[in-house]
C-alpha cells in the first residue's frame, strides 16, 4: 500500500488539506528566496569574478533597499502567521458533539477506551467523517499523540488532559506515534489508527468486548469509593450534586468562575481541598494514589453522562434536583456545621 | 591565489606569540588570549570529532528501519551524547571561544581581552565540564536526550544524568566568562579612533552573542540546578507528583535554549560578515542595517522560546504571541542575508575557500532560516513538531551555517594565526565535499520530518527506509568532508607556505600586524581613521596602522 | 564623569537607617491586614518596600548613584530581561484554558 | 590603573547581570507555583519562624552597612578600619548563616524537610494549626500536602543563597589577608570595591527572599 519512496503523507483528515496548503505555500515560498539568493551570489561571483581583472565599485549601502526587503519579508511573515495561528484555533477547538475516546499514555503503550466501554491498547478504531475528540492524560512522563496522516499532534501530560481532535476522511489503516522522546523503547511506541465506514464502525463496536459503557463502568467506581454518600441530590447532601455540572461554570468558593471539566473534575477529585465550590465545606478526602488514570476517565464519563441525560434521576432517587446553569449548582444546600466532626464518608476503599 | 602572488613579502616574524615561550607551562597557564583560543581550538575540535563519531553511528544505524547496530537503549544514548556534546560543548562555543577570542583583540586594537586571567580561567571550567560529560558518557551513558525533559531525566531514568548535568552547568559558566570578556573589553578597550560605527562586524555580532551568553545561560543553569535537585534530592520543582509542572521545565529551558540557537548563528554571521567584503573587495552593502540586526536578533531571541512548545500544553493565546513574536526574529536574518548578497554586487570576487564556505553559508542558512518559518507557522508546526523535519532545519542552521561559517572562518583566519597557507586545492575540494555531503545528508530529511518520522526514533516505519539511507550516504560524504581540513590544516602547520602579514590584502586591524601576531598583538597601539572595510579607496594597500 | 566618586559616610547612615525601617515596616505591616475592595494588597506592599530597599542599596551602597550611564544601563538591562521572562512566562500560565470548546 | 578600575568594576556588574537572571529563574518558577497553590504557600510560609528572618534582614543590612564602611575605608586607604569593617562584615555573614542553620534545624525538627532522599516529609503541625484555624481535616491534608512544594522553593532559594553567603565570605577571608598585606589604599582598591558589590548584591537577593519566603499572608486575608 505504501509505495518505496513516499514524498508526501496520506491525507486522512479534515485538517490535513489545510495544513498541506499552508506547507504547499510555504515551499513555493521557501523555493522561491532560495533560488533568488543561491542565482545571485552565483551569478555575482560568476560575472564579477576577480580573474577578468575588474575593479570592485563601492556601494555603501541603500536605505531604500534596505526598507523594501524589510517590509516585504515583514508583509509575507504576516500572511504566514494569520494563516498558520487560524489553523492552530480550528485544531486546538475541539467541536461539541465530537465521539469522545479517552486515552492514556504510558511507558511504552497507547491505551484507549471507547464511550461504549470498548478498550483497545496501541490501536485505535475511529469512524470516517465524524468528529473524534481523544482525551489524553500520562501515567508517566510526556508523551505525544501524533497521527501523520491527520497532521495533528498533541504532547501528552502526566498531569493533565489534552485534547486532539480530528475528523477522518479516508477509511484506512494509519500509524499511531509517540513523538515526544519518553525513555528506552520510545520508538516501539506505536499504534495504528484504523479509519471505517461508520457501519463497519458501529459493527465493529458490537463485536468487541465491553463490560459495559464508560459511565457505567465509572458508575461502579462512583459507588465503590463512596462519592454517592456526599454527591446526592437530596437537600441533605453535603456535596454538590453532580447531575448537570459537567461543561459548565462553577462559582468557587473564593468567587472565581470556573468550567467544570476533565481537568476540574480530575484536579479535584486529586486535590479535593482547593477550588472547592461556592456553598460546600470542603471536606472531601484525596484519592491521590487511588484512582488509576483510566478509572479516572470512567469516572468522569460518569459525571458527564449525568449531564446529558438531565432529568434522570441520579441514583434511583426520584426526585431529581433542577439545575440551575449560568449560575453556581447547588447553592441552595447549605451546609451543617457537625461536619467537621463527622468522619468523612468515601475513604479510600 | 592571485590574491596571495601579490603580497609582496612573505616571511614569518622572528618572535611571535607561538615561539614567544615554550613547554607546556607556557600554554596551560598562559593569558595570552591567542594562545587560549588555540586551547580552546584543539580541546573543541576534540569534542567535535567525538560527537561527530555519535553522529556518524546513529546515521549507520538507521540504515535499516530496525537499526542497524544498537539496542534502542544505546541509541538513545548515542543521540544524546551527539546532542549535548554538539550543542553545548562544541557549537556554543566554537567560534566566540575560538575565532572571537583570537581575533576581537586584535581587530578592537586591543593587547588582549579585558580580564585575561578569566579568559584562562574559562577555558578550564570548559574543560572541567567536559570531563565531567566524559565521566557519564565512560560510565555508561546519558539518555535524556539534549532537552533533559522532566520528569523523564529526573525520574525515570538509570543513568548519570546528574554528572551531564554538571558537566553542562560548568560549560555554561564557561560562556558566560567568555561573553562577559567581550563585553567590557569591546566597552573598554577600543583603539583611539576605533568608534562604535567603525567596529568590524565580527565584533558587532560577537558583542551580541555575549549579551545573550549573559542574559540567557545563567537561567540554563538554575534550571539545571533545579532539576539535579529534582533529580537528587528529590526536591521537586517540576515534579508532578508533588503538583509540579514539567511544562514549566521546558519554559525554562527554552528560556537559555532558544537564544542559545542564537548564540551559536551569530558568530557565525560576524564570519561572514568579514569574509565576504574582503573576498568582493567590496565594503559591505549597508554596514548599520547588519550591525544593528545582530542587536535585533540578540533581543528578540529572548521572546520566542516557547515555539518550541506549540503542541507542549501551552496556551493558546500565548502560543499565537510567540509565534508573532517569532516572525519579529526573521525579519532581521533576512535583512543580513539580502545585505550580503548585496555586496557582491559589483565586486571583485576571488573564489577562494573562505568565500566557498561562505557561499555556502548563505545558501544553506537561507534555506534553513526559511524552513523556520514552517515551524513558527502554528498549524503547520503541530505537524512537523519533534519530526526530522525540525531535525533538518536545525542542522541547516547548525551545521550548514554555524559549521560552514566556523570553517570558512578558520580558513580565512588560518594563516593569521599560524603564519602559513593551507593548500587551497585540497581545501576548496573538502569545501565542495563538505556542501554536497550536508544537502545530502539532511535534504531527505525535511521530506521524512513532513512524512510524519518522529526523531530520536531508533526503530522506524519501513516506507522511510529509501530517504534515510540516503541520508545516510550523504552522512559518510559529509565525514570526509570534516575529516579532510583536519588532515591537511594540520599538514600546513610545518610544511604551509608562509603567509605572509596579509595574504588575503583584507583591511581589519588583525590584518595590520605580522602573522603570526606578536604576544603583544601590536607593536604600537593602532589608530583607526577610517571606516571598516574600506576596500577599494585609495589607502587600500596602505597600512592601516598611524605610528 | 564622575566615576568612582563614593557617598560621604552621612549618606551611608541615612539609608542604613531607611533600610531597617523598611526591613521593620515590612515586617510589621505583614500582621495588618490591607484588605481594601476584597484584595489584600499585602504583598504588593511587601514587594514594593522591598524594591525601595533593593533600589537604595543599588544606588548607594553599589554607588551606582555616583557610576556612569553605561552600569545604569546594565543594571535596567538586568531586570528588563528579567520582567521579559516574568512577562511571557505569565502570558503562558494566566491565559491557560481560555480557549473554550466549540 | 582607572581605566583598569572602570573595566572591572563594569565587568564585576555583567556578572551580576548574571546573577540577576540565575535568581531571576527561580523567582519566576516560585511565582507560578504560589498562583497555583496559595493555600500552601500561605501555611508553608506561616510556619517558618519570622523573629528569625527579621533578624536576619537587620544582620545582612548591617553588613551591608559595614561592607560599604569597608570599601570607603579602603578608598581612603586606613588600614585598621578596612580590617575591622571587614571583620565585622564577616562576623555578621557568620551570623546570618548560623540563624539560617538554626532555622533549617526547626525545619528538620519539624519534619518539613521536603524531599523522597530523607523520607522525613510530614508536616503534623501545620496540618494542626490549619484545623485550629477551622479548616477541616481533609481541606488541611491537602494544604498540608501542598507546603511540600513550598518548602522545595524554600531550601532552594535560601540554600542558593546561603550558598551565595559562604562564597562571598570566601571572598573576605580572601581580601582580609589582602588588606593585612597593605595591597590597597586610594590607588588601588578595586578588589574591596567589587568584594562589595558583590556582598550588597547578596544582600538584595535576601531583601526579596525575606517577604516573598516568610510573609505570604500572615493576616490571612483574601488573596
Amino acid at each position: 500500500m505504501q509505495s518505496n519512496l513516499p514524498l508526501f503523507p496520506e491525507q486522512a483528515s479534515t485538517v490535513a488539506g489545510q495544513v498541506d496548503a499552508l506547507y504547499l505555500f510555504l515551499i513555493l515560498l521557501t523555493t522561491f528566496f532560495s533560488l533568488l539568493i543561491a542565482v545571485l551570489i552565483i551569478y555575482f561571483a560568476i560575472k564579477y569574478r576577480r580573474s577578468t581583472g575588474r575593479k570592485a565599485e563601492q556601494i555603501h549601502g541603500s536605505t531604500l533597499l534596505e526598507i523594501v526587503w524589510t517590509v516585504i519579508p515583514l508583509g509575507i511573515s504576516m500572511v504566514i502567521f494569520v494563516w498558520g495561528a487560524a489553523l492552530y484555533f480550528h485544531i486546538q477547538r475541539p467541536p461539541g458533539d465530537a465521539l469522545e475516546i479517552y486515552g492514556v499514555a504510558k511507558q511504552w503503550m497507547w491505551k484507549f477506551q471507547y464511550p461504549e466501554g470498548q478498550r483497545e491498547i496501541n490501536s485505535l478504531h475511529v469512524p470516517l467523517g465524524r468528529p473524534v475528540k481523544v482525551t489524553l492524560i500520562s501515567e508517566d512522563v510526556i508523551h505525544s499523540f501524533f497521527v501523520p496522516a491527520f497532521r495533528i499532534k498533541q504532547d501528552v501530560l502526566p498531569n493533565r488532559y489534552r485534547m486532539a481532535w480530528f475528523t477522518a476522511t479516508t477509511p484506512g489503516t494509519y500509524h499511531l506515534f509517540c513523538s515526544q522522546y519518553c525513555g528506552t523503547n520510545h520508538s516501539e511506541m506505536v499504534g495504528e489508527v484504523t479509519v471505517m465506514k461508520p457501519e463497519d464502525f458501529t459493527a465493529w463496536l458490537e463485536s468487541g468486548k465491553a463490560e459495559g459503557s464508560l459511565a457505567s463502568m465509572g458508575e461502579k467506581l462512583f459507588q465503590q469509593f463512596g462519592c454517592t454518600t456526599c454527591h446526592r441530590p437530596d437537600s441533605g447532601a453535603r456535596g454538590p450534586n453532580l447531575e448537570g455540572v459537567y461543561g459548565r461554570p462553577v462559582r468557587l468558593q473564593d468567587n472565581r468562575v470556573v468550567i467544570a471539566d476533565d481537568n476540574y473534575i480530575r484536579n479535584h477529585v486529586l486535590n479535593p481541598g482547593t477550588e472547592v465550590v461556592s456553598g460546600f465545606q470542603p471536606i472531601m478526602p484525596t484519592f491521590r494514589g487511588v484512582i488509576t488514570e483510566q478509572g479516572m476517565q470512567q469516572i468522569i464519563a460518569y459525571i458527564k453522562s449525568l449531564s446529558e441525560q438531565t432529568g434522570q434521576p441520579l441514583n434511583n432517587r426520584t426526585d431529581p434536583t433542577k439545575i440551575r446553569d449560568n449560575e453556581v449548582p447547588n447553592v441552595q444546600q447549605q451546609m451543617q456545621q457537625d461536619n467537621q466532626n463527622q468522619k468523612p464518608s468515601g475513604k479510600q476503599p | 591565489m592571485s590574491t596571495v602572488a601579490q603580497t609582496p613579502e612573505r616571511v614569518m616574524p622572528d618572535r611571535h606569540y607561538l615561539n614567544d615561550n615554550y613547554g607546556i607551562r607556557s600554554w596551560l597557564l598562559t593569558k595570552d588570549h591567542k594562545r587560549i583560543a588555540i586551547l580552546y581550538l584543539i580541546s573543541i575540535s576534540v569534542v567535535f570529532f567525538i560527537a561527530g563519531i555519535f553522529a556518524s553511528l546513529i546515521r549507520l544505524h538507521l540504515l535499516t528501519p530496525n537499526g542497524a547496530l544498537f539496542t534502542p537503549d544505546t541509541y538513545n544514548k548515542m543521540f544524546t551524547m551527539h546532542g549535548v556534546m554538539m550543542v553545548f560543548f562544541f557549537l556554543v562555543p566554537s567560534v566566540p571561544a575560538v575565532l572571537g577570542n583570537f581575533v576581537i583583540p586584535l581587530m578592537v586594537g586591543a593587547k588582549d581581552l579585558a580580564f585575561p586571567k578569566i579568559n584562562l580561567m574559562s577555558w578550564y571550567i570548559y574543560i572541567v565540564g567536559v570531563t565531567f560529560a566524559m565521566a557519564a558518557i565512560v560510565s555508561g551513558g546519558v539518555d535524556t536526550g539534549w532537552t533533559f525533559y522532566t520528569p523523564l531525566s529526573s525520574g525515570f531514568l538509570h543513568t548519570n544524568v546528574i554528572v551531564m548535568v554538571v558537566g553542562v552547568i560548568f560549560a555554561g559558566f564557561s560562556s558566560i566568562f567568555t561573553g562577559l570578556n567581550f563585553i567590557v573589553t569591546v566597552h573598554r578597550m577600543r583603539a583611539p579612533g576605533l568608534t562604535w560605527g567603525r567596529l568590524p562586524l565580527m565584533v558587532w555580532s560577537n558583542y551580541a552573542t555575549s549579551l545573550i551568553m549573559i542574559l540567557a545561560t545563567p537561567v540554563l543553569a538554575i534550571t539545571l540546578i533545579l532539576l539535579g535537585l529534582e533529580r537528587g534530592f528529590h526536591i521537586g520543582i517540576f515534579d508532578p507528583k508533588l503538583g509540579g509542572d514539567p511544562v514549566l521545565f521546558q519554559h525554562m529551558f527554552w528560556f537559555y535554549s532558544h537564544p542559545a540557537v542564537y548564540i551559536m548563528i551569530l558568530p557565525g554571521m560576524g564570519v561572514i560578515s568579514e569574509i565576504i567584503p574582503c573576498f568582493s573587495r567590496k565594503r559591505i552593502f549597508g554596514y548599520s542595517f547588519v550591525a544593528f540586526s545582530s542587536i535585533a536578533i540578540a533581543v528578540f531571541g529572548f521572546v520566542v522560546w516557547a515555539h518550541h512548545m506549540f503542541v507542549a500544553g501551552i496556551s493558546v493565546y500565548s502560543a499565537m504571541v510567540f509565534s508573532l513574536l517569532s516572525y519579529a526574529v526573521a525579519i532581521p536574518s533576512a535583512v543580513k542575508v539580502f545585505n550580503w548578497t548585496a555586496t557582491m554586487y559589483k565586486g571583485s570576487i576571488s573564489m577562494d575557500t573562505p568565500m566557498l564556505y561562505a557561499m555556502g553559508f548563505i545558501g544553506l542558512f537561507t534555506i534553513g532560516g526559511l524552513t523556520g518559518l514552517f515551524l513558527a507557522a502554528l498549524g503547520l508546526d503541530v505537524h512537523i513538531h519533534d519530526t526530522y523535519f525540525v531535525i533538518a532545519h536545525f542542522h541547516f542552521i547548525m551545521v550548514g551555517g554555524m559549521v560552514m561559517a566556523y570553517l570558512g572562518g578558520i580558513h580565512f583566519w588560518w594563516p593569521k594565526m599560524t603564519g602559513r597557507l593551507y593548500p587551497e586545492a585540497v581545501a576548496k575540494l573538502a569545501a565542495l565535499i563538505t556542501f554536497i555531503g550536508f544537502n545530502l545528508t539532511f535534504f531527505p530529511q525535511f521530506v521524512l520530518g513532513y512524512l510524519g518520522q518522529p526523531r530520536r526514533y531508533a526503530i522506524y516505519a519501513p516506507e522511510f527506509q529509501v530517504l534515510n539511507v540516503l541520508s545516510t550516504a550523504g552522512a559518510s560524504v559529509l565525514a570526509v568532508g570534516f575529516i579532510l581540513p583536519a588532515l591537511y590544516l594540520t599538514w600546513s602547520l610545518k610544511y604551509g607556505e608562509v603567509a605572509g602579514d596579509n595574504p588575503w590584502r583584507a583591511t581589519g586591524l588583525e590584518w595590520q600586524t605580522t602573522s603570526p601576531p606578536p604576544t603583544h598583538n601590536f607593536h604600537e597601539t593602532p589608530v583607526v581613521t577610517t571606516e571598516a572595510y574600506h576596500y577599494g579607496s585609495e589607502s587600500e594597500e596602505e597600512v592601516r596602522v598611524v605610528p | 564623569m564622575t566615576e568612582g566618586a563614593h557617598p560621604t559616610h552621612k549618606v551611608y547612615y541615612l539609608v542604613f537607617l531607611a533600610l531597617v525601617i523598611g526591613t521593620v515596616l515590612t515586617w510589621r505591616i505583614a500582621f495588618v491586614d490591607l484588605t481594601f475592595f476584597g484584595i489584600s494588597f499585602n504583598p504588593e506592599v511587601a514587594v514594593l518596600i522591598a524594591c525601595t530597599k533593593a533600589t537604595l542599596v543599588i544606588l548607594f551602597f553599589m554607588h551606582v548613584r555616583y557610576s556612569s550611564k553605561l552600569t545604569m544601563l546594565t543594571v535596567a538591562a538586568g531586570f528588563f530581561w528579567l520582567l521579559i521572562m516574568i512577562s511571557l512566562d505569565l502570558c503562558d500560565y494566566l491565559t491557560r484554558g481560555a480557549v473554550k470548546p466549540l | 590603573m582607572a581605566q583598569q578600575k572602570e573595566a572591572s568594576t563594569f565587568g564585576m556588574w555583567v556578572f551580576l547581570v548574571t546573577e540577576i537572571m540565575m535568581f531571576g529563574g527561580v523567582f519566576v518558577a516560585y511565582m507560578i507555583y504560589r498562583l497555583k497553590y496559595y493555600e500552601g504557600f500561605v501555611a508553608g510560609s506561616t510556619s517558618i519562624d519570622v523573629t528569625w528572618g527579621f533578624i536576619n534582614t537587620l544582620v545582612l543590612i548591617c553588613s551591608s552597612l559595614t561592607m560599604a564602611l569597608a570599601v570607603s575605608a579602603a578608598q581612603r586607604g586606613v588600614v585598621r578600619l578596612q580590617k575591622i569593617f571587614i571583620i565585622f562584615t564577616m562576623a555578621l555573614g557568620l551570623v546570618f548563616l548560623v540563624i539560617k542553620g538554626i532555622e533549617y534545624h526547626q525545619k528538620w525538627v519539624e519534619h518539613h524537610v521536603p524531599g523522597g532522599t530523607w523520607q522525613t516529609f510530614d508536616p503534623q503541625d501545620i496540618h494542626q494549626d490549619l484545623i485550629k484555624e477551622g479548616k477541616t481535616p481533609q481541606a488541611a491534608t491537602e494544604i498540608a500536602h501542598q507546603t511540600e512544594i513550598f518548602f522545595c522553593f524554600y531550601f532552594a532559594m535560601t540554600g542558593l543563597h546561603a550558598l551565595h553567603m559562604i562564597i562571598g565570605l570566601i571572598l573576605m577571608t580572601w581580601l582580609l589577608l589582602r588588606v593585612s598585606r597593605r595591597e590597597f589604599g586610594p590607588d588601588y582598591y578595586t578588589p574591596v570595591e567589587l568584594g562589595g558589590l558583590y556582598w550588597h548584591f547578596v544582600d538584595i537577593v535576601w531583601i526579596y527572599l525575606f517577604p516573598l519566603l516568610y510573609l505570604i499572608n500572615r493576616t490571612h486575608g483574601k488573596i
